[in-house]
């Protein structure tokens, strides 16, 4: 029990995005209203990315970029040393991820509006009244 | 020094967000995700991915917020949890 | 509802857990995640690609087809929002008109209006709130700067955290700025729909087209080094100058993209008035 | 030449930026650019076919970069065999949906077919793309023009579908990128065949086995497998005709073929058969959404939603196929996939037709409706016929593989299943021919009655597609043990 909790202590930063990624869950799932339920779903695309850039990190390195680079021709002049810099990858492909969550974002928002128009709340429960009512 | 700071941001981090879906108000909520994307985009920096963290400051605190608030301003404040 | 969505939501949280122990230790530089793929990237960027900032190398360079998608995934959501919310039908609603000497405000009814030509009155929404002196102000000495800036970040997104992506946002978020400081059909005055729209779908075909030149030149898609043989510059160094097009690419698109998506929503599709 | 790969998404992409310019300048050249960009993409992908026939598999390194480093496309006898699928289909609806979509968008309309396109490519990267994260953005990029397209349909019930859609899609695209990201932090690669090759000295890992867990759901949201099933039939019911005849076709086949791509090619047989003892739970689980698939479909009263039931059970079909763990079961759910794809289309373009006289698809408003449209009925029948799984209809050979599958793993589950599922779909079918050939107009129609003996056949260019993917229904029966000769058996061994 205790060496699993050390566990847990030596790498919070994993478990931040799982207790992230269970708020946006539960906002999504639970909640009631559709512009809550969005900012649930933003919640939860941010925990995973989070979770990528942890992917990434290293302990005593810098940023992603190459030092002294400026006005280097010859690749030979800089000795780059791996472990010296952050893995640049999971930044690269969560770039793509924020993009892709705006996009949605938009879309959704977009949606929502819409549904706005057609029944006058956001509120699922009374949409679903609205549409019983409308059927019968 | 350095721990306190992440432990500060991480702390805030998890109550913008427990707060963003549970305030009864939903321009609070379009702020409160704002603050939320702001501290997150800080955590991002000090991890140094610096470029995930300038994406997440001009769009998860800028433009998406926005968003938000353009859409509540379009709907309604009104929410029932 | 609730039970079952927190035992969903528990279901998942253990489930991380369990596998979180078999992760390797925060922050390890011999993870197999920086030890298998990445390194090449970090020791062969400035070789390969002459760019110093990386991420901006792998993804402009080594996954940019990825950051193709990308650009088309928000191309894709500034077309689902006009597709969505854009009408044509002017509502017969009542207009606002406001005689500029006298201050005082004249109420339209049915959808006619005064002819734009007469200097004397100028429209205002129908949620007026009167001009604020100093947030004009402000934001009319801001937002040159602001452009100044997201240009600054596109063109130095080789060497400095940056790049396409960000730049756009910016300048777009300029465009909101003008839009919310003033009102909408101001910001829609200095680019219309039609330029929006022809300039998202321009920005990605610019990156797009710089794939297929690269294909016709005879490599494979977006492989920039092909581009020396009709510019005088060396293989090495053109794949900076050509991640450097497909970022102003990306820009330009992601900035008509995120006005197209905020003025839909502010007027619901009307584009007239709004927040 | 080895650029056919990247052709077949960049020129409906470029068709697609082409096209939106065009809305902006010239209308008119809207369709005819949508439609240039398919038919290149359909001609690219047939070339693939063949070559890959010819010669084995074909790949593709973007940007010049040699994988794991770049991105890679690798096609090979599967992918391009659903490449063809998915053009054809998605080219032929085009052409058949062109009335629909000026009539339903109208000034819109040029807004309409950028996003068609879209989700075209999207579709066709997704199964053409060698890379994982890839296939999320790709993934992406389709579900969000499915997003767009859903919702332009009924007024007042399509968004509130498209915006459940939107929430769970992304719950199931954000678990397939979880999923990615824990084969990344355990293997540190991205490319397909490079994590393939790097897993079997973890496949004794947790994380490795939560990965999977949450790649395969992920899959099973996009494509509504049973318990998972919710967003679809309200999606694909008030969708506009021409997006959810295209929709309701590819979408869940493309995901079904992630799945097996994610089985054969990234975990591999031995860690999903032998390591994993999962098989018996998901066969039953598919046993589960094939009964639960008919039932539901039998409760149906729009014809329409009765159909999106019973994809709901034919993906039941799919999954609990390639879940028995032997050839028959894979070659049935591969093959399944091409006619899975025919029949639902043919039946969605018949229920198209049938949407011309403007009457709405409730079962009792198809009264007499084959003697006022006998073509599109002969048609429905056809594709109805194909569903049970009659003989010469393509259907039938796809059955007769799972079945075989099923008696090889000993699994009479499945057996019973898909016999009861089949049995469910004669009477859903029979209902059908019976209230549309047999039952007499109700004596308050009268007039209607009078006016049932002409014919209002739907115009020629939504029946010209519709006869064409009928004949197909058989052709495909017919040549189904060539197909399975030459491109699934030798994919498989």
């Amino acid at each position: 029990m205790h060496e699993f909790f050390m566990e847990i202590v030596d790498k919070y930063n994993y478990w931040l995005y799982i207790i992230l990624m269970m708020i946006g869950l539960y906002a999504m799932i639970v909640k009631n209203n559709l512009i809550k339920k969005l900012v649930g779903m933003n919640i939860f695309q941010t925990a995973i990315i989070l979770f990528y850039i942890s992917i990434g990190y290293k302990e005593d390195a810098t940023l992603p970029i190459i030092v002294n680079a400026h006005g280097v021709h010859s690749p030979e002049e800089l000795a780059i040393n791996t472990a010296e810099y952050i893995n640049p990858l999971p930044h690269v492909l969560m770039l793509t991820a924020i993009v892709v969550s705006v996009a949605t974002l938009g879309v959704a928002l977009a949606l929502s509006v819409k549904v706005y128009q057609q029944y006058k709340t956001l509120e699922e429960d009374e949409i679903r009244m609205r549409i019983r009512e409308s059927s019968l | 020094m350095n721990w306190l700071i992440d432990l500060f941001i991480l702390t805030l981090v998890i109550v913008c967000a427990i707060a963003a879906i549970s305030v009864r108000d939903l321009l609070s909520t379009a702020i409160l995700f704002g603050a939320y994307s702001f501290m997150m985009c800080l955590l991002w920096a000090i991890m140094g991915a610096v470029d995930v963290a300038f994406t997440e400051a001009s769009v998860g605190a800028g433009v998406s917020t926005v968003f938000f608030v353009a859409a509540v301003f379009r709907t309604t404040r009104r929410t029932k949890d | 509802m609730r039970y079952i969505g927190l035992f969903i939501v528990i279901l998942c949280g253990a489930l991380l857990l369990y596998a979180t122990q078999d992760f390797p230790a925060w922050g390890d530089p011999n993870s197999p995640a920086s030890s298998h793929v990445s390194p090449h990237y970090i020791q062969k960027s400035i070789e390969e690609t002459s760019v110093p900032n990386l991420v901006t190398s792998v993804l402009a360079d080594y996954r940019s087809f990825d950051t193709m998608f990308e650009t088309t995934v928000i191309f894709c959501a500034g077309l689902a929002c006009l597709l969505l919310l854009r009408t044509f039908i002017q509502e017969r609603g009542n207009w606002y008109y406001r005689h500029i000497p006298t201050e005082v405000t004249l109420h339209i009814k049915d959808a006619r209006r005064i002819p734009k030509d007469i200097k004397d009155f100028e429209r205002i929404d129908t949620l007026w709130v009167p001009y604020d002196l100093i947030i004009k102000t402000v934001c009319r000495i801001c937002i040159p700067f602001i452009q100044l800036f997201a240009f600054y970040v596109v063109a130095h997104g080789d060497f400095s955290p940056g790049g396409g992506f960000q730049g756009g946002v910016i300048f777009g978020a300029s465009l909101i700025l003008l839009a919310i400081a003033f009102d909408l059909r101001t910001a829609i005055e200095r680019l219309d729909e039609f330029k929006l729209g022809v300039l998202s779908a321009l920005g990605v075909f610019l990156y797009a087209g710089i794939g297929m030149l690269c294909m016709i030149l005879g490599g494979s898609f977006l492989d920039y080094s092909q581009l020396s043989k009709i510019f005088p510059v060396d293989p090495v160094h053109i794949r900076a100058l050509g991640m450097l097009g497909v970022e102003i690419g990306v820009g330009i698109s992601v900035m008509a993209v995120m006005a197209i998506i905020y003025i839909n929503i502010a007027s619901e599709g009307r584009q007239d008035e709004g927040l | 030449m080895s650029a056919y790969p990247a052709l077949v998404i960049t020129i409906p992409l470029l068709a697609t930026f082409v096209g939106t310019g065009c809305y902006w300048l010239n209308r008119k050249l809207c369709y005819p650019v949508a439609l240039l960009g398919l038919a290149g993409s359909l001609y690219t992908s047939v070339c693939l076919l063949i070559k890959v026939m010819a010669k084995g598999s074909i790949g593709h390194y973007h940007a010049g970069w040699t994988p794991p480093w770049g991105i890679e496309y690798r096609v090979d006898l599967l992918n391009s065999f659903v490449l063809v699928i998915i053009g054809s289909v998605a080219l032929i609806n085009l052409v058949a949906s062109y009335l629909n979509i000026e009539q339903e968008m109208s000034e819109k309309s040029g807004i309409f077919y950028p996003l068609y396109l879209l989700f075209v490519t999207g579709l066709s990267g997704v199964v053409i793309t060698g890379d994982l994260f890839n296939l999320y953005v790709l993934l992406e990029v389709t579900s969000l023009s499915a997003y767009a397209l859903i919702a332009m349909g009924s007024k007042d019930r399509a968004p509130l579908a498209s915006l459940n859609y939107v929430f769970i899609g992304v719950i199931g695209a954000s678990f397939f990128l979880l999923g990615t990201g824990y084969l990344y932090i355990m293997t540190g690669s991205l490319n397909m065949v490079n994590v393939g090759a790097l897993l079997p000295e973890l496949y004794s890992s947790q994380a490795i086995l939560v990965g999977f867990v949450f790649c395969i759901i992920g899959v099973w949201i996009k494509m509504a497998f049973f318990p998972l099933h919710v967003w679809l039939p309200n999606a694909y019911t008030y969708a506009p005709i021409a997006a959810s005849r295209v929709i309701a076709p590819l979408m869940t086949k493309a995901m079904v073929y992630v799945m097996i791509r994610l089985m054969l090619t990234v975990f591999r047989p031995e860690y999903i058969y032998a390591v994993l003892d999962l098989q018996n739970v998901i066969v039953w689980l598919s046993c589960l959404a094939i009964v639960a698939g008919a039932v539901m479909a039998l409760a149906q009263k729009n014809v329409m939603k009765m159909l999106t039931y019973i994809i709901v059970s034919e993906i039941g079909y799919m999954v609990g196929g390639a879940w028995l763990g032997n050839q028959a079961g894979m070659t049935g759910s591969v093959l399944h996939i091409l006619n899975d794809a025919l029949m639902t289309f043919c039946l969605f373009l018949a229920v198209g037709n049938i949407g011309v006289l403007g009457k709405g698809f409730r079962l009792d408003s198809l009264q007499g409706i084959f003697q006022k449209m006998p073509v599109t009925m002969a048609c429905f029948v056809l594709g109805g016929l194909s569903i049970i799984g009659v003989p010469p209809t393509c259907g039938f050979f796809s059955k007769w593989y799972l079945l075989n599958g099923a008696i090889q793993a000993g699994h009479y589950a499945f057996l019973v299943a898909l016999l009861l599922s089949s049995l469910v779909n004669v009477i859903l079918f029979f209902r059908i021919f019976e209230i549309g050939f047999f039952e007499p107009m109700s004596h308050g129609h009268t007039y209607a009655h009078q006016s049932g003996g002409a014919i209002q056949e739907a115009p020629i260019s939504m029946l010209v597609p519709l006869i064409l993917v009928s004949f197909g229904l058989l052709v495909v029966g017919l040549y189904s043990g060539l197909i399975v000769q030459q491109i699934i058996v030798p994919f498989l061994t």
